[in-house]
């Protein structure tokens, strides 16, 4: 396992405090969709900030973030040329499913490990449908890319573009599996409603992002524990109490 | 340049070693390098029973810090060593268990069964994360004396104390260890502190409080080390806040005869080889001929 | 938006005001700003005698901290309120005495003297950089009380007690001190600290130790105000590593009713009334709608 | 008082780890030689840095500093176009002389202000001679721009260029005044050195540099003190025990 310091060479604002950079790298860098990376943000930071691969040409990276905090906020200052240190490819990407009809459910930045999880299906001839959430029409991205791939319905709280009110309400009723990435609640919801089979790709605090510090440890429905950071973050739906 | 130091129980080749509880058993790390290239390994902490920890968020990030609470989550002594061991005993490197207990026996009790698969036992009497774990061992110098004693008679190998930052008088604390039989110190563990979540108008971390390690804690590490070190002939594993080969110069100067080495691992995964690569050449720049000849050298 | 907070002696627009020693007596910041935007001010320590302080170098910088060993450099109360007093008395807003002292009596005399020109007094039981001059009695609940006691017989206006954090139980002292009649608490002081010049093997501050200051330290002030607000019914004064008003907010919340700047002043000499601007956006974006009702706030 | 956003129109390494970065301001900004300016630097770092000026027009200022540390070292990182924050002009400059023939002793980074007094000294006709210390010839800086204004002693320790030794040994005789800026053990020396009247620009580790901290304090020789930062950093000969 590496680090990588990759140039930015794209960086730009795709939605309300939603960026999209792109890295680049001069050694392979080897990911499956539902991988993530660890990425290191400037002093006072200590801790690197885990975000999903949105794709990766093994030579350049797409990563979509949201500034929600101070790490962020100082990653959304790095300039075209810059550099940035880079951890991974970390944890288990999504299993691809068996089944023909495949429903992908994103909530705000939980959309675009999906988008990438969408390619991979399309090219594979399932049958994609997906449902993005989003607070309103500014905070909406991925919509036209997502379509390439997906019968799409965009849901927003407010109803300001799309559907109105929470994913839960638009779901497909006939999809056979789903893999869902978004706020635990949302996944909570969904674990609940459907009856399918699914996989939640899941967000912790992290230290290490490698397994070595038990930060993101989460109980199993079984009474185990695993970490979403080695473990995950992609899970079948119900191995992992959901917190 | 020799980087070698002496330590009771433990000959190693550079004085550079992972802290309890930031390396787990080693297996992570070693997907990035070779292990043996550390001058030992401290182990996350052991309990004789399994632990499940606390509930998450258990990390959160603080200026030049982070604060923790894991919560000593562990598979138990047992399982620790039958499934956790073999893979250290791959490596010739000493290996150091971390242990911890909510009584002296059952301290003295994780302690018998592990001491026959380490060169040393770091007794965590610090952890300010578990209300059973440790932290009230580590704050009254005769609950202390009492934990260490029996671990002692238990022991097959050099017992370590890692003492707690959260006293007023650290060199009680040291003291009082060495009179029980400790052969040597560790410190500090961390500083328990706080984040307040604003948006939820609670704490952040599920524990409520956390304990604060990295840069920001290295002046208080500093300070507590060089204030044991004349008090105390047994020597120190200093910690807290390193993040460079200037650090654990500091280090050894205020006391410290080998040095741990935590959060510091998750900021960079090659931290430590980095450190022990450049450590030659600061001991150098600073006119030392060895890494044991800077122990204790900012004492006059 | 209302940032009023009341406390004993002190009505305050805000909840804003500088930290004892990082201000002097207010003549260098009203350069930048009119020191009426500011909820009070805090001075710098009065002792009976003049002192000169500590050798230089009297500041270090550490990771988003720093370290201080000033050694409560005063002109002495008599100077202080004829020379530097009638300065601040141009101005409105509130003023509170910090005290120093190396025996109870010390402290009461001082007291005596300051409390007719200020609004409260501040009681500094906890400055580490002096051997004589505070620091044993703020780690030892009797201590302390005796010298709250007798400060409170000679003093007409409310007595804060300063609180160091370098202490085992940090609850206990809070509650001896209300016990002895405190009418309000200042958390936290600095906690002791050092580095280590390498160059020249040995610590770097001439005093050796310092007081540890600034961002690096705001969880350790924001767990002690959390922990001791339950057990008390005065209010307490935060302060640790404030630099903005999403820092006030965290104070509030933990359970201070005013804070206070040190640090961040050397950064940024306008961050107080920067902060007092900001402040109602944020407790405004929190869901506030009055400085007051955050106080406590992540009590449940 | 204010801060200043400043914008670096310059920076370049004029000697080994020695730095020259020239700042633009859009606010005029007064100064005077001697004075100095307190720079901030990147987080973790809390301290400004204390650094005096080795010119200012007003709208553009000179420093010149040497990279000790790490608050020098991020320093010497930013860029033409970037900006650094400028606490200022802090601090007493030097008082002109009434005599005629005056010596500048600098050591090292303590050049850079007796430039622009050499250059004022020029101005009001007096004659000025300068004696340079540095450790060794790549350390060497502003020896030509010295040379408009002033008669050069160029001093390394090892002889490496201009003479070989101390300053101490190479100072002008037939002097009546001196201005020395420079470490403390050099202006003790030059103290004990010479009976004419002198000036000493000090140096101390600061905190606010405005005179509210105490961080700064120095003894006085008749027993008070005073701080470098508000009452110096210049100081007559004599005035000030020099640590
Ligand atoms: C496996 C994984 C994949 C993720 N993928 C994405 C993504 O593609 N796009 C995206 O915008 N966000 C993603 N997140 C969430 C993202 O990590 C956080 O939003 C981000 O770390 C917050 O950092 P900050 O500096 O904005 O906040 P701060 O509040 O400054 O962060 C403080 C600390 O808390 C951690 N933290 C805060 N919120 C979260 C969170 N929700 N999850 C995990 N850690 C958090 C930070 O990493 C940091 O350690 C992912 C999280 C995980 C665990
Ligand atoms: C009035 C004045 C004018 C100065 N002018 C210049 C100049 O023109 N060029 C130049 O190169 N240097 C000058 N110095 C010295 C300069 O301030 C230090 O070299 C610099 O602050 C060191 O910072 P650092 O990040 O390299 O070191 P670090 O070791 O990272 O600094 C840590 C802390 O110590 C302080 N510090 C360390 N050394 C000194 C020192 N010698 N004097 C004061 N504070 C120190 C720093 O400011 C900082 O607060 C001046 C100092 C003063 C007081
Ligand atoms: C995530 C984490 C887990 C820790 N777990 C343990 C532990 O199990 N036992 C222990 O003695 N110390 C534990 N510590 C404390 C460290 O060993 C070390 O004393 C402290 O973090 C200071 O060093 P640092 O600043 O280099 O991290 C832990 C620290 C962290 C950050
Ligand atoms: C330079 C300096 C001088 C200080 N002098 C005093 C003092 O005289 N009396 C006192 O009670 N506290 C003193 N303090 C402590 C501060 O008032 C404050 O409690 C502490 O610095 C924490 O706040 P901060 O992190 O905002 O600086 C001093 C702190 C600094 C940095
Ligand atoms: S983040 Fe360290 S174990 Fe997952
Ligand atoms: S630096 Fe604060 S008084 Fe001089």
């Amino acid at each position: 396992m590496q680090t990588y310091d990759m140039k930015v060479v794209n960086h730009r604002e795709i939605a309300e405090c939603t960026y999209e950079i792109t890295l680049q790298t001069d050694v392979f860098f080897p990911a499956e969709p539902g991988q993530f990376v660890h990425i290191l943000v400037d002093p006072p930071h200590q801790l690197r900030r885990p975000l999903s691969l949105a794709s990766s040409s093994g030579r350049e990276i797409t990563v979509v973030y949201k500034t929600f905090g101070e790490g962020t906020r100082t990653l959304a200052n790095k300039k075209r040329g810059e550099t940035v240190n880079v951890l991974g490819p970390l944890g288990n990407g999504f299993t691809l499913p068996e089944q023909k009809k495949v429903m992908l459910v994103g909530g705000g930045v939980g959309v675009p490990p999906l988008l990438w999880l969408a390619k991979e299906l399309h090219k594979n001839g399932k049958k994609v449908s997906a449902v993005l959430g989003f607070k309103s029409v500014n905070q909406v991205f991925y919509r036209r890319e997502m379509e390439e791939y997906a019968e799409v319905t965009v849901v927003t709280d407010d109803g300001s573009s799309g559907e109105k009110g929470l994913v839960t309400k638009w779901l497909d009723p006939e999809a056979d599996v789903y893999y869902a990435c978004g706020p635990n609640p949302m996944l909570k919801a969904l674990e609940a409603q459907l009856a399918i089979p699914g996989y939640n790709s899941m967000e912790e605090r992290m230290g290490c992002a490698i397994g070595a510090c038990f930060a993101c440890t989460v109980e199993t429905t079984d009474g185990g524990y695993v970490n979403v950071c080695k473990d995950g973050p992609v899970f079948p739906k119900g191995r992992v109490k959901l917190p | 340049m020799s980087l070698h130091v002496h330590l009771p129980g433990l000959e190693l080749k550079n004085p550079v070693m992972p802290a309890s509880g930031c390396f787990s058993f080693g297996k992570e790390y070693a997907q990035f390098y070779d292990l043996d290239t550390l001058g030992a390994v401290i182990m996350k902490a052991a309990t004789k029973e399994p632990r499940l920890g606390n509930k998450t968020p258990r990390v959160a990030e603080t200026s030049s810090g982070m604060l923790n609470a894991i919560g000593l989550q562990n598979p138990g002594v047992d399982k620790i060593i039958s499934e956790e061991m073999p893979f250290l005993n791959e490596y010739a490197l000493p290996k150091i268990a971390n242990i911890a207990g909510s009584s002296p026996e059952e301290y003295a009790e994780t302690a018998k069964k592990m001491s026959p698969h380490v060169q040393a036992l770091e007794l965590n009497i610090s952890c300010p994360n578990v209300k059973e774990g440790g932290i009230q061992f580590g704050t009254d110098p005769d609950l202390a004396s009492n934990v260490v004693g029996q671990v002692k008679k238990v022991s097959e190998v050099p017992v370590y104390v890692k003492l707690s930052p959260n006293v007023t008088d650290i060199r009680g604390m040291a003291v009082a260890c060495e009179q029980a039989g400790a052969d040597g110190l560790s410190m500090i563990n961390t500083i328990t502190g706080m984040q307040i979540l604003k948006e939820r108008r609670r704490p952040l971390l599920h524990n409520q409080t956390g304990g604060l390690s990295g840069p920001a804690i290295k002046p208080v590490a500093i300070r507590m080390i060089h204030e044991v070190y004349p008090y105390v002939s047994v020597p120190i594993i200093g910690m807290g806040g390193i993040g460079s080969a200037e650090d654990v110069l500091e280090f050894l100067l205020a006391g410290a005869s080998a040095v741990a080495v935590g959060t510091a691992n998750f900021h960079n995964p090659f931290v430590m080889p980095e450190i022990i690569a450049d450590l030659p050449g600061v001991l150098r720049e600073y006119g030392f001929s060895s890494a044991e000849e800077a122990i204790g050298g900012a004492h006059y």
